[in-house]
């Protein structure tokens, strides 16, 4: 209804791809890089879709893709439009929003630290966000194995154990039950 | 004796043999001229000498050989001969100043220039109406020629405007004379002053007054009176600057010197318009001098004003009697001599800007002259025009004339203020072109020669006055008072290294005191203490500059000698006169700052203001004597003694900055330089306090419209108290926190004075001590680091215990000492400020002051803080401890002040003898260590015994408990688990009290620098839409004069 | 009065009873406060396990000479003002070292010890000291006007500033305390108690949350220990002038302890009643609510 | 390093240049010694007794167990009662309680405080992230065993630990102090660079001094 008549719209203007509505107040597209910024500031200033709520990252690491998620509000009406882009992760860039939102500048700085996407000219990409001195591949990147680096930077206690909470709780409370 | 007439023959002689020199000769020319000119000044200088010794008498010449009315007659007696002389010989010096345009006009500029001088001489000499007509024609028609000698653009119309303007007044006086001739049928002006009284019939007599008003308008335009004068200014501006000085000294001499003969007809009645016309010119021309900027113009109007003060004196004939020639001599001399002077300095400067005088800031000898010329101007001790003005405010004051008085008064505060604001700018302002070219001016010994003369002369007249003044006054001579001497004679000394004077300058303030101690009663031996060992010490920390620092010893020396002048006057003349020296000297010394034009400027104003208000005062008390002793003062009459009470007290205030009259002190004492500060606020304030004393203890409590002016005195103090602290606490500047929080201390003693009982004025002298030692401690500690720092703003600094550990401790103890805690000395004050309200009258006040005490700690703790404690700044980190002759003073305060801590009876206990016979009431019983009140008690050795004990076992106590403790850095703190940034942003220092301006800051809106800004304001825009009188135009200028006429005509009700 | 050499003993007994009961008494009124919130609050002998804890800490730094002297200076100024007023009224054996100096001794030497603190404390550098400092300073010029006027009317009310004198005026009878001679002077004095006490509404000092603990923030060890018996000392030491001045002094140890706590409590009560007042807001409330008392008192005395 | 950590060049106010290195200007680089108690034995017991009754705990949460600490100041469970209360500044507190999760960023401030409290000083581990890691065992960024770089007197097990658990851990680190065993400050002095070997290995930006004073 209200989603669906504002891809509409959106679709007379941008190549879109297909709307994915999670809730009636909730859908997702999918649209190429080069036309989220008009896409943004069409939603900000037409659509009233003034808040961005986040902006997140996907890997698509068999794909070799990130997707970037830019989640946007309009309060008035109660509604939530994602919009997707697509990035190749080599290399992965994307054009900077901070000046349409300025609270996109954290998030790319996050982005940046943990995927290394890069966001040129955002205000302050390259500084630390939440690591200090960190040495390895970004790590919310999927092919940065985090065990291991666990286990080669910091010393394990010997003698840990892990165990399934179900089957744990079930034999130390009710050992007798199947 | 050579006859007078010489004077006009040689140089009549002259012109003519100038016109029949061959052509070959003509390089004789100039020599012949100024031979002329050398024997018409020796002659008047032989009269002159004759006259004084009485080895001549007044001599009448009669021309024709026959006696008046049927031939011309000249008249040589003293007053003639002064003018003559001075007439000539500024002819003289002129001539030789004029040398290259002279010998670029030739003979016949020379013949007018003599002609131009004969004339004015025989104006000068004349006792014939028509001849002083005739003289008059060939001073204009030769002015009109001189004034092309300059190169200026408008020198042309300038001369052109004058002689225009010239003729109609020649006209009118002309008319005058042939009506006057047939009233009185005589020209002889003797012979129509005798006429006149015995004039018949009505017809006669208002036919007389008809044509007096034409002659006397006439002679009184020449004086170039307010408004009809802007055809003259533009000779000031336009003309040859030896000529303006002509013109200044020479024809203003000779044209006020006939308006005085052409008084003598008049009689009486015309001296009030006499005095009219004089002072609102007086007032007017230094309104409009007030905005000029350029330096002839300012001088034209300036010498418009003098003229216009002294035609005023002449008008106030009936009431000076024999003084007249006394004061007007005076006030005429002081400005001949200082406006050639200034005319020939201002030859040698290239600008014509007031700011382009800054040329001269590296050369002592032209800066020496100006002074000296200002200082003439200004009628400041000991030149001829202070004892000038003195007598006539003391004349005045003794008539009732009041308005006048304050006309008077108010005049010469404007101009003051335009000279030493120009003063300023020599000084400190940066010089303006090339240096050489003025150099090369300079070298011309021929141009520097009259400037110097008059440098000489001023200082002879400044002798010869005080001679005057003294046989008028009945003591010795000013200028030979020994203190001043031993000032004036670093004058000469100036060559010498700093250090070699600075021992001499010591060795004098103890030899002094050792010579005079047995002189002082137990008050004012605290001052002199005070004054010269005080002194003395201070200059100590004097020795840490290196090379000559000429003119530094001359001004400080000249304060001490006025303030050991002030504590040994006992008449009101003595009193007055040290108060100017001692003004005078501060103000040299705080304009020698770096940054202090415009303090340096708004202090001497205050003080001249203060000072003015200060004679009016002792003119009104005196009642008509010359001067009184200071002890009587407690019986003057009942309905005069509130007002000079008030006046008095409100002078003495300029100089301890009561709120209101504080807003010259922070600049200053901030702006001085390291040794200065604190001879200026430690010492130069109790000079104020002094003279408070002085007029508390000989007048007591006045009441004024029922209102007890004492009462008043006491919340003036209290707001003084509290409102100078506040500011301190908010000022970033140490040096002006420690100035803004000396307000706030002279509050406080003020306060004690005003209590008028003994424990209030007991309070006032142990913080006259007490402020004393640690005001000049802190000033000196805070001067040594902003030395060594380069600022002076204390969030700029921070840490420097460690690197200045001496510095530290004299600021530790002094801020210990001032906040008042025990064990050291500022209790002692605190301790009788309260046994002092208890047993006062008056209970309001006090809260004020209660309020103000308290916020002491506020800038205090700062001021210490900021700059010794907290972080240190990395380009602080190489800095190292004051000077040693800075230190050195400060560790004696030290040690002076834990003295006075332990044993203040050493200081105050004769002191509270001394004050038993004003105050037999609740004094205080000094037995052993203890000191007793009728309330309290308190001891000192004790409390200090007490607090050393229990502070050392405590200390030895840490010390052993935690002797491991290992010394960390300056970031080593804790800092939320994080770390510093850099110390800058570590440094808690500006603003630092920010809650406090938030809830108290109201109180520190500049209400008062706003009132006083809105005042020079409105004069400068009185001077300015004055200005728009003079708008250059001819027509306009004559127009002037004609209203003038119409005005004065109407005025007089013919 | 005289000094006499016996005269140091008795004043080291009335230090060192003073230490022992201000110790106990802040234990005490902790356990009040713990009560009132149901709490059973720190044992009675609290303070005396942390100041030897304090003392005895192995290790402590220095950030200077003047940070090494802040609490002697502190701890001097809370012995000197105790030793300065006589303790017991009547008493020679405890009227301490009185003979130095009267009350305006007293009044003054309060600041001696918060003066040096504040040195020391500004020279360890720490920001938030000088803005504890800034804060504490600035409340304190307001804070003491009213006691300044109130002693000052007192003293216009009894002509003497004699310590001993005054008590001794107030002798015969609870209505001849200055607190019914002359309401108004001691409304204005406890008042400024109440800004001098350190507790809420007027603890925006040491502010705990925000400016961790203000001037001292840098103080551990034994200087924390020396801060620790000041802190036992000199509220009892201003509490006995506030006794002497307006409730009558005290002729017994009994009932000096009983006033002195009554008094404390005062502060107590205001405190757990009343949310802590920013500095302009105590200035102002001091400028507004107690000043005019004070000169109230002062004109009527 | 940042910047402001970097050696530079400042001209003084006399004009003369002369360098400035704030590790070393700045900072005090005096190694932890080791400290001996009262050479008295009854001293010193009279001393630890002191410190057992009087645990000053610095306000400082990490990680989620902080949570559980705030209802030992409520009337339930009222911590005072045992001689312990919180102080704001590491300087005045001895005892840092490592309440759960410790990430490296956080683990330098901690030991920063660590390291800015008076010897003795006492670390307690909170609940078992301290202890291996807990469920974060496998983070990237989060330390899994704390006495490799602190050293600690007691932990407290649970996820979380309720208060009584940590009444009763307090109690048995009274018992520790009393008896003298709890000298992990000597301890840390002793083995001072085997800590810091430890905690650069995680640290890897380490902007400080060696020993924060």
């Amino acid at each position: 209804m209200d989603m669906r008549a504002l891809y509409d719209r959106l679709k007379a203007l941008y190549p879109l791809g297909e709307l994915t509505e999670q809730r009636a107040n909730l859908a997702f597209v999918t649209l190429p890089a080069e036309y989220l910024r008009p896409a943004l500031l069409h939603l900000r200033d037409l659509e009233g879709y003034r808040h961005l709520v986040l902006l997140t990252a996907v890997d698509w690491l068999e794909d070799g893709l990130f997707q970037l998620t830019y989640l946007l509000c309009n309060r008035s009406r109660n509604c939530d439009i994602g919009l997707r882009v697509m990035l190749p992760r080599e290399g992965a860039t994307m054009a900077s929003s901070h000046d349409i939102w300025p609270t996109a500048a954290v998030y790319q700085r996050e982005l940046r630290e943990m995927f290394g996407i890069d966001f040129p000219d955002s205000p302050g990409v390259d500084e630390e966000f939440i690591l200090e001195g960190w040495n390895d591949i970004p790590p919310y990147r999927r092919d940065f194995d985090t065990l291991k680096y666990a286990n080669d930077s910091f010393a394990q206690r010997a003698g840990r154990e892990t165990r399934d909470p179900e089957t744990h709780m079930k034999q130390q409370l009710y050992p007798d039950r199947d | 004796m050579t006859s007078p007439l010489y004077i006009i023959a040689v140089a009549l002689a002259a012109a003519f043999l100038l016109g029949l020199l061959r052509e070959q000769w003509r390089s004789l020319a100039y020599p012949v001229t100024l031979a002329a000119l050398a024997f018409m000044s020796w002659l008047s200088a032989s009269w002159l000498w004759a006259l004084a010794s009485g080895s001549a008498s007044p001599v009448d010449i009669y021309t024709a050989g026959t006696a008046p009315p049927f031939a011309i007659n000249l008249r040589m007696a003293l007053p003639e001969a002064v003018l003559t002389l001075l007439i000539n010989l500024t002819g003289l010096f002129s001539a030789l100043y004029l040398k290259s345009a002279l010998l670029a006009r030739g003979r016949r500029g020379m013949a007018v220039l003599l002609v131009a001088i004969m004339a004015l001489s025989g104006i000068v000499l004349t006792r014939d109406i028509f001849n002083l007509f005739v003289f008059l024609e060939l001073v204009v028609i030769a002015t009109g020629g001189l004034v092309l000698l300059s190169d200026h653009a408008h020198a042309l119309s300038a001369g052109f405007k004058y002689l225009v303007v010239s003729q109609v007044i020649s006209i009118l006086l002309l008319i005058g004379i042939i009506f006057a001739y047939h009233a009185t049928g005589t020209l002889n002006i003797d012979g129509m002053a005798e006429a006149v009284p015995g004039l018949q019939n009505a017809g006669a007599s208002q036919a007389f007054e008809l044509a007096f008003f034409l002659m006397f308008i006439a002679l009184v335009a020449e004086l170039k009176p307010f408004p009809a004068n802007g055809w003259a200014l533009d000779i000031y501006e336009a003309a040859h600057p030896a000529f303006s000085a002509i013109f200044s000294a020479g024809a203003g001499t000779a044209a006020l010197y006939a308006v005085d003969k052409l008084l003598l007809i008049g009689g009486p009645a015309w001296l009030d318009m006499a005095t009219g016309v004089g002072i609102v010119t007086f007032v007017a021309g230094n309104l409009l001098a007030l905005p000029q900027s350029n330096d002839r113009r300012l001088l034209g109007y300036s010498s418009v004003a003098q003229i216009g003060l002294i035609l005023a004196v002449l008008g106030q004939r009936d009431i000076l009697g024999e003084d007249t020639y006394f004061i007007a001599g005076g006030l005429l001399l002081s400005h001949a001599v200082a406006k050639a002077g200034l005319f020939w300095l201002s030859g040698l400067l290239a600008g014509r800007q007031l700011v382009d005088w800054a040329d001269l800031r590296e050369r002592p000898m032209p800066v020496f002259a100006f002074v000296t010329f200002a200082a003439m101007l200004s009628g400041l001790p000991p030149f001829p025009g202070f004892y000038a003005k003195w007598e006539l405010v003391h004349h005045l004051a003794g008539s009732g004339r009041l308005v006048l008085l304050a006309l008077v008064l108010f005049g010469a505060l404007i101009e003051a203020g335009y000279l030493f604001r120009w003063f300023g700018y020599i000084l400190k302002r940066e010089p303006p072109g090339e240096a050489d070219f003025c150099r090369v001016i300079f070298d011309k010994p021929h141009r520097v020669l009259p400037v110097m003369v008059a440098v000489a002369a001023g200082w002879a007249l400044a002798f010869v006055w005080g001679e005057l003044a003294s046989s008028l006054l009945g003591r010795s001579n000013l200028l030979l008072a020994l203190p001043l001497l031993f000032a004036l004679s670093f004058l000469l000394l100036d060559w010498l290294p700093a250090w070699v004077k600075n021992s001499l300058a010591i060795a004098g303030l103890v030899a002094f005191f050792a010579a005079t101690w047995t002189d002082y009663d137990a008050l004012r031996m605290i001052f002199a203490i005070i004054f010269t060992l005080g002194g003395a010490l201070t200059l100590l920390a004097s020795y840490h500059v290196h090379g000559r620092r000429v003119g530094f010893y001359p001004a400080a020396m000249l304060m001490f000698a006025g303030m050991v002048m002030l504590i040994r006057a006992d008449t009101s003349f003595d009193f007055f006169a040290a108060w100017e020296l001692l003004t005078v000297g501060s103000y040299f010394l705080i304009l020698r700052g770096k940054h202090s034009e415009p303090h340096a400027l708004s202090y001497i104003l205050f003080s001249l203001g203060g000072a003015f208000l200060i004679m009016a005062g002792f003119a009104i008390a005196a009642q008509g004597a010359p001067q009184f002793a200071l002890a009587s003062l407690a019986h003057v009459a009942a309905p005069f003694a509130p007002w000079v009470f008030l006046l008095l007290a409100i002078g003495f205030m300029t100089k301890t900055a009561a709120i209101g009259l504080h807003i010259w002190l922070p600049g200053a004492h901030a702006e001085a330089e390291t040794d200065v500060s604190p001879m200026v606020s430690g010492i130069l304030l109790k000079a104020g306090l002094y003279g408070l004393m002085v007029l508390l203890l000989a007048m007591g409590k006045q009441q004024l419209y029922g209102i007890e002016l004492t009462h008043v005195l006491l919340w003036v103090a209290a707001l003084t108290a509290l409102l100078g602290n506040l500011m301190a606490v908010f000022q970033e500047d140490a040096k002006r926190l420690l100035a803004y929080s000396s307000i706030g201390q002279m509050g406080y003693a003020l306060f004690g004075l005003a209590l008028m009982n003994h424990l209030g004025w007991l309070m006032a002298l142990v913080f006259v001590i007490n402020h004393y030692i640690y005001k000049a401690m802190l000033f000196l500690a805070v001067g040594g680091v902003a030395k060594r720092t380069g600022t002076r703003e204390m969030y700029r600094m921070g840490g420097l215990i460690r690197l200045m550990p001496l510095s530290f401790i004299a600021v530790l103890v002094g801020i210990i000492a001032v906040s008042g805690v025990p064990p050291l000395s500022g209790f002692g004050g605190r301790w009788v400020f309260y046994n002092a309200i208890l047993a006062s009258d008056y209970r309001l006040p006090m809260v004020v002051l209660f309020l103000a005490g308290p916020i002491a700690f506020l800038y205090l703790f700062r001021l210490i803080y900021t700059i010794f404690l907290g972080q240190l700044k990395d380009e602080l980190r190489r800095v190292k401890e004051a000077p040693f002759w800075i230190v050195l003073p400060q560790m004696i305060y030290v040690a002076l002040l834990i003295a006075f801590a332990v044993v203040p009876g050493l200081a105050l206990h004769r002191v509270d003898t001394y004050l038993n016979q004003f105050f037999p009431e609740g004094g205080l019983s000094w037995a052993g260590g203890e000191i007793t009140s009728n309330y309290g008690y308190w001891n000192p050795v004790a409390i200090m015994i007490i607090v050393g004990v229990i502070f050392c076992t405590v200390f030895a106590w840490l010390l052993f408990v935690n002797r491991r403790a290992q010394p960390v850095k300056q970031f080593n703190i804790v800092f939320s688990a994080e770390r510093p940034f850099r110390p800058e942003t570590t440094h808690f220092a500006w603003n630092f009290f920010a809650p406090y301006r938030k809830a108290l800051g109201f109180l520190t809106q500049p209400l008062v620098t706003i009132f006083w800004t809105t005042v020079t304001d409105l004069l400068h825009t009185a001077g300015d839409l004055g200005r728009r009188l003079y708008n250059g135009n001819g027509q306009t200028y004559a127009f002037h004069f004609l209203a003038f006429v119409v005005i004065v005509f109407f005025l007089v009700g013919l | 009065m005289q000094f006499e050499w016996i005269k140091i003993p008795y004043a080291l007994l009335t230090l060192f009873i003073v230490v022992n009961y201000g110790m106990l008494l802040g234990a005490f009124i902790q356990k009040i406060g713990a009560r009132v919130g149901r709490r059973r609050g720190v044992p009675i002998w609290q303070n005396y396990a942390d100041l030897v804890k304090n003392f005895g800490l192995r290790t402590s730094i220095t950030h200077g000479v003047m940070f090494y002297l802040g609490p002697v200076f502190r701890l001097t100024g809370g012995i000197g003002l105790l030793l300065f007023v006589p303790t017991i009224y009547g008493s020679e054996m405890f009227s301490n070292l009185s003979f130095a100096g009267d009350l305006i001794l007293a009044l003054y030497f309060v600041f001696f010890g918060t003066l040096g603190m504040a040195l020391g404390a500004g020279e360890s550098g720490h920001p938030h000291a000088a803005i504890g400092i800034s804060r504490g300073l600035s409340q304190v010029t307001a804070a003491e006007l009213p006691l300044a006027l109130a002693v000052f009317s007192v003293a216009l009310q009894y002509q003497t500033l004699s310590i001993t004198d005054i008590v001794s005026a107030q002798q015969g009878g609870v209505l001849h305390w200055t607190l019914f001679t002359n309401p108004l002077a001691v409304a204005a004095a406890m008042l400024s108690f109440l800004g001098s006490m350190m507790r809420p509404p007027f603890d925006v000092v040491l502010a705990p949350q925000e400016i961790p603990i203000g001037p001292p923030t840098e103080y551990h060890s034994s200087y924390l220990a020396l801060m620790q018996t000041n802190r036992a000392i000199f509220p009892v030491a201003k509490i006995v002038v506030y006794m002497n001045l307006f409730f009558g002094g005290a002729a017994s140890w009994p009932v000096f302890f009983l006033k002195v706590f009554l008094i404390y409590m005062v502060s107590v009560f205001v405190g757990v009643a009343f949310p802590r007042f920013r500095v302009e807001q105590s200035i102002r409330w001091f400028l507004v609510w107690a000043v005019p008392l004070g000169i109230l008192s002062i004109l009527l005395a | 390093m940042k910047p402001e950590l970097m050696k530079r060049m400042v001209k003084g106010p006399d004009g003369v240049e002369f360098e400035v290195e704030p590790m070393r200007d700045y900072y005090c680089d005096a190694p932890p010694t080791v400290q001996h108690g009262a050479y008295i034995k009854i001293v010193e017991d009279f001393f630890n007794w002191a410190r057992s009754q009087s645990l000053w705990i610095l306000g400082f949460g990490t990680g989620c167990g902080a949570i559980e600490m705030r209802p030992l100041m409520t009337p339930r469970f009222d911590a005072y009662r045992y001689g312990i209360q919180w102080r704001p500044t590491p300087r005045q507190a001895n005892l840092l309680v490592i309440s759960g999760y410790l990430s490296v960023k956080t683990l330098k401030r901690a030991i920063r405080a660590y390291e800015q409290m008076q010897n003795p000083k006492y670390v307690v581990g909170l609940g078992s992230c301290t202890i291996n890691g807990g469920m974060y065992w496998d983070s990237y960024n989060t330390i899994k065993c704390l006495d490799q770089y602190l050293p600690v007197d007691l932990y407290i097990t649970g996820c979380m630990p309720r208060p009584e658990a940590l009444l009763a851990g307090f109690e048995d680190l009274k018992k520790l102090i009393r008896a003298g065993q709890a000298e992990g400050a000597n301890q840390y002095a002793e083995r001072f660079d085997w800590y810091k070997a430890n905690q650069k290995q995680v640290i890897h930006d380490w902007d400080m001094p060696d020993y924060n004073w």
